[in-house]
């Protein structure tokens, strides 16, 4: 178990280090990071007024500096002209203690700030859609093995293919037009004022995102628990006397959980901060919305901080889905 | 076929894999699948079982009639502690609080035989021997004190050297509490001594049943014949060639209208490929299913033709063994 | 790893911001994009003359009855802003709506279009010089609890100088570097500003962001600590109450305001980017006003028997712009081929969906302003061939298979931009090889600010006073790096006519220098003048009293400048 | 004897005709997609429009078909892609094992570990989007998972005793891989490669909603679903938006199907990844 831990806690750091390097270059590759801190300044060519081909402007109405004094003086702060590999660095040792820097964007405004007002919603929605997906697919998958090739489990197959080929953007339109804006039955936008109306107004982009979800776990599980009801211990709780349902719940569900949990982290993982279009959508501040925004401006402190956080929650639920194993099965907790 | 069960009495049922013993049990048992047809009724102390199992009758199986299969492994549930699962038997069935179940759980490990089972209690099935498991699911089976326990091949599954301790604690425990049992097993030499009675089922059907002495004495059918002569017995030298029985069992699904046992079968003559023979007794306690009774006249008559002719009506080639 | 050298950051924002200087949401895009107008905060040399752009009303009979005190007002808007602070921030219609219910204008337009002190109690000319004399309000409390003096607005005022984007709106009149300083503190309520060059009537610069008063404590914090642009303090009828980022700010009623009661116990605006939907929440109740110029949406509200709106035509036009700076926009008969291949009509069919009415000039008919012989082209694209196999054979580097190459730039993603350029590039496909780049909306700005650009679907002009646009047109700001003239089209004769109609006060003298200024503009093929906006005010039938509103010391507000409007005298019944 | 089942012939046959329609779609007699005011505007579905027009008078029948164009596209080459490099990954790490399968592995679990979607934003908002770049950009964003299951099915397949005879007689490492474990890694990955290509298609979807689909005029799903997707829209014409999605969603569901039912066909066991 404690090497399990280890083994995992190195390889979550060794992951971390390849996801922000990959996130850091990319971004200063693809990106001009000079660009977002002096605008179009950038394009100043200021070798050449250097050289005197050109002539020094000044168009900031700061008359001291001159524009390429400015973008020398961004170069120098920002530490533009080191190398790659240094400035990465650099951030690492700056973010491992907590300071993701301040964004390009919202001028000096330090990203753990914006980042800690856009997590709490984007981590209830992500919450409440696990919860409904769920919550509908273990009764759901429960049912539709207790009932197998009969004819609620070929309705309820049949309802599952369709959920997972309806995409969460058409589902998120349509069910936002006709509950929010139409019947009125749900608030249209995110209303974070109490629990209450957070719950209402997130039950909507929730359903979005856990229906699709619900129809992947229903099939997983139902599949898995047929398997499982073929097995003596089964057999044997029923010539013990026991109900059909303490059997399905009891005796049979926590051994049927593995391939649901193993892509329940997976999805848990990437809905933080991957539930953007639903987010869009339905006009929930979170981080996804936070991201899109981020990396179509090039903030990259924002997006560096966003991608880091992310991939630390998904190694780390699905470290926690490892754990989870062992709860599941103590055979498994035995060979580690 | 019918067979009734007395109170405290034993039942052998006796063939080989495929051959409907589990099938049987399991009817019993009403463990079948729902798409399962199921002909004929099982009536228990004068009730019939299936009605009972239509009406949602919750104290019946696991309180009066219970089961213990052959892989004591596959049949504990993996992830509950094994105290947890006879526990839930007692609580169910009688209302045990937890710590009472808990209590019973412990002392019902006690009485068969399982060593320090305050500690078995909390441990998970993987950590038991295959030996100890299958106490503990003898354990979990009689928790509610059953009138009747099917035990369907307990023993294949553990060790050699365990099988006997198994089967001698299942005797006794039966003898103990007066309980009616049935004995699956592919091995008429484990009924023989425990069984007061031996019912051979081959393809489904029941071909012979008798007590048990007379089964070895005067078997009847031809293939109750060759399992208790392909036996081994203690005075027979170890190098001894034990009488195997040629062919396999036929395929269940859409059997032809004859004799099941006719390809396979020495005595085999055309009438056996005609037709199904029909239930013959020689009084109330033993009947069989033949049309050439093996040590009769008529089979004898039978046998020496096939001999004579080296082919049997069903094509089986024989010759005349030396053996025995 | 980011800045904190606030000028540098200003900088890093200058071009992206320039939006804050026009009125440029460009083209009616506020749908998704968050595209937003802005009010101008340039300088002003109307004359007090009464040029009333007359505002066209639509307003269901209201229920009679008593006024209502209490309840929650919920606003909708089109676009988050930045911030709050009127001394750092750009000011579009968002910010407008919001700041004004917590601070209040030096001065402000009445209901004719006239200027009348607000926080101010008079203006004076100083004799024999360019300066104005200001004398404040007594005892005008902010709601921290200090008073207004003289220092409050001297703070602002040079913040606002400093900053490189407000300030360069300041230029023409307060030119960087200043000698002697721009505003004085005569006494503690008086104040004397000191513009370079004659500004007959300076105080209409005060109606506007410049004149927004806030304390110098908190101008100064502003300053310490960027965040505190999240927050507000005035002396107006509501006080910050709380803010989130893209999601809503929370305003509660003074109850201490000087200009006596207000009946909402607070206002609630709502950030909904998506306009049409905001306009279905309004008709289902779930917001009580909607501010837009999406024609979605005033459709949708205009079919809701359960809205009221308030719609004006007046305000700006969308336009596309040509860059006459680089090639092949350059040349005149581009520009002439362009125009004559755009869709004008599908535009107005189309998008504007006729909730707009087509633009021919820069002011709409119903204003004296508008020469009605003027005519914008489009729609003949049989005129554009000649033209274009002309400029071919002259310039067959910028074309390629005898059409000429351009590119189309627009914001996104919107999916009303992308409709736009669907439409324009159709028309225009059979005469150019169109590149379209899709960017987004302060990259678009900055490009087009830098002169990165060669065509661009806009939105421009439409000021209460037509002074206001000069700076847009004139030579001076053609040829910069920055340039606020965005087509960077020079006329001298043109300078010259606005400089005129700058010095006179001769009503019909200036009507007739802006009808020559638009046969100018006409003929210059810079800009094909598509429809002028439509800026609705939508509110729930419950919400009584959008229009008319009324200043502390009795004047009708003027109602609806483009979008931006009071609600302290506004009350919802149940 | 198992078979694929009538609804599995249903489902190719549907993926067929989009495909000959899309292939086919510049002869068929269909109007011009981007054609503006052909004729009126936000149109509901009648005989001469299938399925009504669009904001600006577009046939949304035709700008469907030739959506469909891109968006196979989109995804066939989005999981070839996908298949090409993390299938070829999978199956190199699954048969070498050792520090190869580790190094790959690592790399499957950083790219699964990086939020999809935000990858899929870096590439897209800073290069010109054109279908293949967008493809590209999805099929990056498939690698990691195809290749864990060419890996896991490959590790499965290597201790088969075809493999080990053949590796017994002497055959060499890209031998055996490509003709003892390629063909039958195939068969579960060609079952993955339907549902992925249902994925990516989707996933143009997000990124049109987004504005990071393919630029300029072309037409896909995506785009034409966002255009008809405005609150106007959706209560006065939901044809423009309801017929491409109803496409899109039959496509998905086929894709799905059909992976599905090849999956049983050869008995592949439902594994999670």
């Amino acid at each position: 178990m404690r090497s399990l831990v280890l083994s995992r806690l190195a390889q979550l750091v060794l992951v971390l280090l390849a996801v922000t390097f990959l996130a850091f270059s990319a971004m200063n590759v693809l990106g001009d990071p000079l660009f977002n801190i002096v605008g179009p300044l950038a394009e100043l060519d200021c070798d050449a007024v250097s050289r005197g081909e050109i002539a020094s402007t000044s168009s900031s109405l700061d008359a001291t500096r001159t524009d390429c004094e400015i973008v020398a003086e961004a170069k120098a702060e920002f530490r533009l002209d080191e190398p790659l590999m240094k400035r990465y660095v650099l951030w690492l040792t700056d973010s491992a203690r907590g300071d993701f820097g301040t964004s390009f964007a919202s001028e000096g405004v330090p990203v753990s700030d914006i980042l800690k007002e856009k997590f709490p919603a984007s981590i209830k929605l992500m919450i409440y859609a696990e919860v409904i997906a769920l919550g509908l697919a273990i009764p759901l998958g429960v049912y539709g093995a207790y009932r197998a090739n009969r004819r609620p489990d070929r309705i309820l197959s049949v309802v599952s293919f369709g959920a997972l080929a309806i995409p969460n953007f058409a589902l998120g339109v349509v069910l936002l037009y006709v509950f929010g804006l139409k019947a009125g039955i749900f608030p249209s936008s995110y209303d974070s004022s109490s629990f209450r109306t957070e719950l209402t107004s997130l039950f909507l982009p929730a359903l979005t995102l856990g229906s699709g979800l619900a129809a992947g776990y229903q099939r997983l599980l139902r599949t898995d628990l047929v398997t499982t009801l073929q097995e003596d211990f089964v057999h044997m709780a029923r010539a013990k006397g026991m109900t059909d349902r303490h059997i399905m719940f009891r005796h049979a569900l926590r051994p049927s959980l593995f391939s649901v949990i193993t892509v329940f982290g997976i999805q848990t993982g990437a809905l933080i901060g991957g539930a953007l279009v639903v987010e869009q959508i339905y006009l929930i501040p979170g981080v996804g919305r936070e991201l899109v925004t981020a990396v179509v401006r090039d903030d990259f402190p924002v997006v560096l901080a966003g991608v880091t956080i992310i991939a630390t929650a998904f190694v780390v639920i699905n470290f926690a889905v490892d754990l989870l194993y062992g709860w599941l099965d103590p055979r498994v907790r035995a060979k580690s | 076929m019918t067979f009734t069960l007395e109170q405290g009495e034993m039942l052998g049922i006796v063939g080989e894999s495929g051959s409907g013993k589990s099938v049987t049990a399991k009817a019993l048992m009403n463990l079948l699948p729902r798409t399962a047809e199921i002909d004929g009724r099982v009536r228990f102390d004068g009730e019939d079982v299936r009605a009972l199992a239509a009406a949602g009758s919750r104290h019946f199986w696991g309180v009066r009639m219970t089961m213990v299969f052959q892989d004591p492994m596959t049949s504990l549930n993996p992830v509950k502690k094994c105290g947890e699962q006879i526990a839930e038997t007692l609580r169910y069935h009688l209302g045990h609080g937890r710590v009472a179940a808990m209590k019973a759980a412990t002392d019902l490990l006690e009485q068969v035989g399982v060593p320090e089972p305050g500690r078995r209690v909390n441990q998970y099935p993987h950590q038991l021997s295959g030996g100890l498991r299958q106490r503990v699911v003898i354990a979990m089976a009689l928790a509610c004190e059953p009138d009747l326990l099917i035990a369907d091949e307990p023993t294949t599954a553990v060790d050699v050297t365990v099988q006997k301790r198994i089967l001698d604690l299942l005797d006794s425990l039966r003898k103990e509490r007066g309980m009616s049992m049935i004995l699956i097993t592919h091995d008429l030499g484990v009924a023989r001594g425990r069984c007061d009675d031996v019912a051979v089922m081959y393809a489904g059907r029941i071909v012979e049943r008798s007590s048990t002495e007379t089964l070895f004495d005067r078997s009847r059918h031809p293939y109750t014949d060759a399992l208790v002569r392909s036996i081994p017995r203690i005075e027979q030298p170890s190098h001894a060639r034990l009488d195997p029985i040629p062919g396999r069992p036929p395929e269940l699904i859409d059997p032809p209208v004859q004799c099941a046992f006719a390809p396979r079968c020495r005595y085999a003559q055309a009438d056996c490929l005609e037709s199904v023979p029909p239930t013959e007794g020689v009084g109330e306690s033993h009947e069989f299913a033949c049309h050439h009774p093996a040590n009769t006249p008529r089979g004898r008559e039978a046998l020496a033709n096939n001999v004579a002719a080296g082919v049997t009506a069903a094509g089986l080639q024989i010759s005349y063994r030396k053996t025995r | 790893m980011r800045m904190h050298v606030p000028v540098n950051s200003r900088l890093a924002k200058l071009l992206g911001a320039l939006l804050s200087l026009a009125v440029l949401a460009i083209s009616c895009g506020e749908g998704d994009a968050g595209d937003e107008s802005v009010d101008e905060i340039a300088e002003d040399d109307s004359d007090g003359t009464a040029v009333v752009p007359t505002v066209t009303t639509t307003v269901a009979p209201t229920i009679e009855g008593g006024i209502t005190p209490g309840g929650m007002l919920r606003v909708g808007l089109g676009a988050e802003v930045d911030g709050l602070n009127p001394g750092a921030n750009s000011m579009a219609t968002s910010t407008y709506l919001i700041d004004f219910t917590m601070l209040e204008p030096l001065a402000y337009f009445d209901a004719e279009g006239n200027w009348f002190p607000w926080l101010a109690e008079s203006f004076e000319r100083v004799e024999g010089s360019n300066s104005w004399l200001m004398t404040l309000r007594d005892e005008i409390t902010f709601h921290d609890g200090s008073s207004l003096d003289a220092d409050d607005v001297i703070a602002l005022f040079n913040a606002q100088l400093k900053d490189p984007l407000i300030g360069l709106a300041l230029q023409p009149s307060f030119p960087l570097p200043f000698e002697g300083p721009a505003v004085e503190r005569i006494d503690e309520l008086t104040v004397q500003f000191n513009p370079i060059g004659p500004t007959e009537h300076f105080p209409v610069n005060l109606t506007s962001q410049l004149g927004m008063i806030v304390p110098s404590e908190y101008t100064e914090a502003t300053q310490a600590n960027s965040r505190k642009n999240q927050t507000l303090v005035g002396t107006g009828p509501f006080m910050f109450e709380s803010r989130v980022q893209d999601d809503r700010t929370i305003v509660v009623k003074n109850p201490d305001w000087w200009g006596g009661e207000v009946y909402l116990d607070g206002i609630e605006f709502i950030i909904q980017t998506d306009q049409a939907i905001a306009a279905d929440r309004l008709a289902a109740g779930d917001l009580d006003v909607v501010i837009t110029s999406n024609p979605d949406a005033i459709l949708t509200m205009r079919e809701s028997d359960n809205v009221n709106r308030i719609e004006n035509l007046l305000s700006s036009d969308n336009d596309l712009m040509m860059n006459t700076s680089r090639p092949p926009f350059d040349d005149l008969r581009v520009r002439q081929a362009l125009t004559y291949a755009t869709d004008r009509d599908g535009f107005s069919a189309l998008i504007s969906q006729g909730t707009s009415e087509p633009a021919d000039t820069m002011f709409h008919p119903d204003l004296i302003w508008s020469n009605p012989d003027v005519v914008q082209e489009g729609n003949a694209p049989e005129l554009s061939q000649a033209l274009v196999d002309s400029y071919c054979a002259d310039v067959p580097d910028n074309c390629t298979d005898g059409r000429i190459d351009m590119e189309f730039q627009h914001s996104g993603p919107s999916v009303v931009q992308t409709r736009i350029a669907d439409l324009l590039t159709a028309g225009w496909q059979e005469f150019f090889n169109i590149t379209v780049v899709e960017v987004l909306q302060d990259q678009l700005i900055s490009n087009v600010a830098i002169g990165e650009w060669q065509v661009v679907a806009w939105r421009q002009f439409g000021s209460i006073e037509p002074d206001n646009e000069v700076i847009w047109l004139q030579c001076a700001t053609a040829d910069k790096f920055i340039a606020l003239n965005w087509v960077r089209y020079c006329d001298e004769s043109r300078d010259a006519l606005m400089l005129e109609q700058r010095q006179t006060a001769d009503l019909g003298r200036r009507v007739e220098i802006w009808h020559e200024i638009q046969v100018n503009m006409n003929e210059s093929y810079a800009y094909v003048f598509m429809t002028h906006a439509n800026w609705t005010i939508g509110s729930h039938e419950r919400v009584q009293n959008i229009c008319p509103q009324f200043a502390p010391t009795g004047e009708e507000i003027f109602c609806s400048n483009a979008g931006v409007t009071f609600f302290h005298d506004t009350w919802i019944v149940e | 004897m198992k078979t694929l089942g009538r609804p599995f012939w249903i489902a190719v046959g549907w993926l067929m005709l989009l495909t000959v329609l899309a292939v086919f779609a510049s002869w068929l007699p269909l109007e011009d997609p981007h054609e503006i005011g052909a004729a009126e505007a936000r149109l509901g579905p009648s005989s001469s429009h299938l399925f009504g027009t669009d904001a600006l008078g577009r046939d949304v029948f035709a700008r469907t078909i030739f959506g469909a164009r891109i968006s196979l596209l989109v995804g066939l080459l989005a999981i070839a892609f996908g298949m090409l490099v993390g299938g070829g990954l999978g199956i190199v790490a699954g048969y070498f094992r050792g520090v190869t399968d580790q190094v790959i592995s690592f790399c499957f679990f950083t790219l699964l570990s990086f939020p999809a979607l935000v990858l899929a934003l870096l590439i897209t908002a800073t290069i010109d989007r054109n279908q293949w770049t967008v493809s590209l950009t999805l099929g990056i964003l498939s690698i990691a998972s195809v290749g864990r299951l060419s890996r896991a099915n490959t590790i499965v397949f290597a201790e088969r005793e075809f493999v080990q005879a053949a590796r017994v007689l002497g055959a060499d490492s890209t031998r055996i891989i490509t003709h003892e474990l390629l063909p039958n890694v195939m068969i579960p990955m060609g079952a993955l490669a339907l549902l992925g290509m249902g994925i990516a298609i989707v996933a143009e979807g997000s990124l049109a909603f987004l504005g990071l689909s393919v630029e300029g005029d072309a037409v896909s799903w995506g785009k034409s679903i966002v255009d008809g997707s405005q609150a106007r829209d959706l209560e006065n014409n939901p044809n423009v938006a309801l017929f491409p999605i109803g496409v899109m969603f039959l496509t998905v569901l086929a894709l799905n199907y059909a992976g599905d039912r090849v999956r049983e066909y050869f008995d592949v066991r439902e594994t999670a990844f």
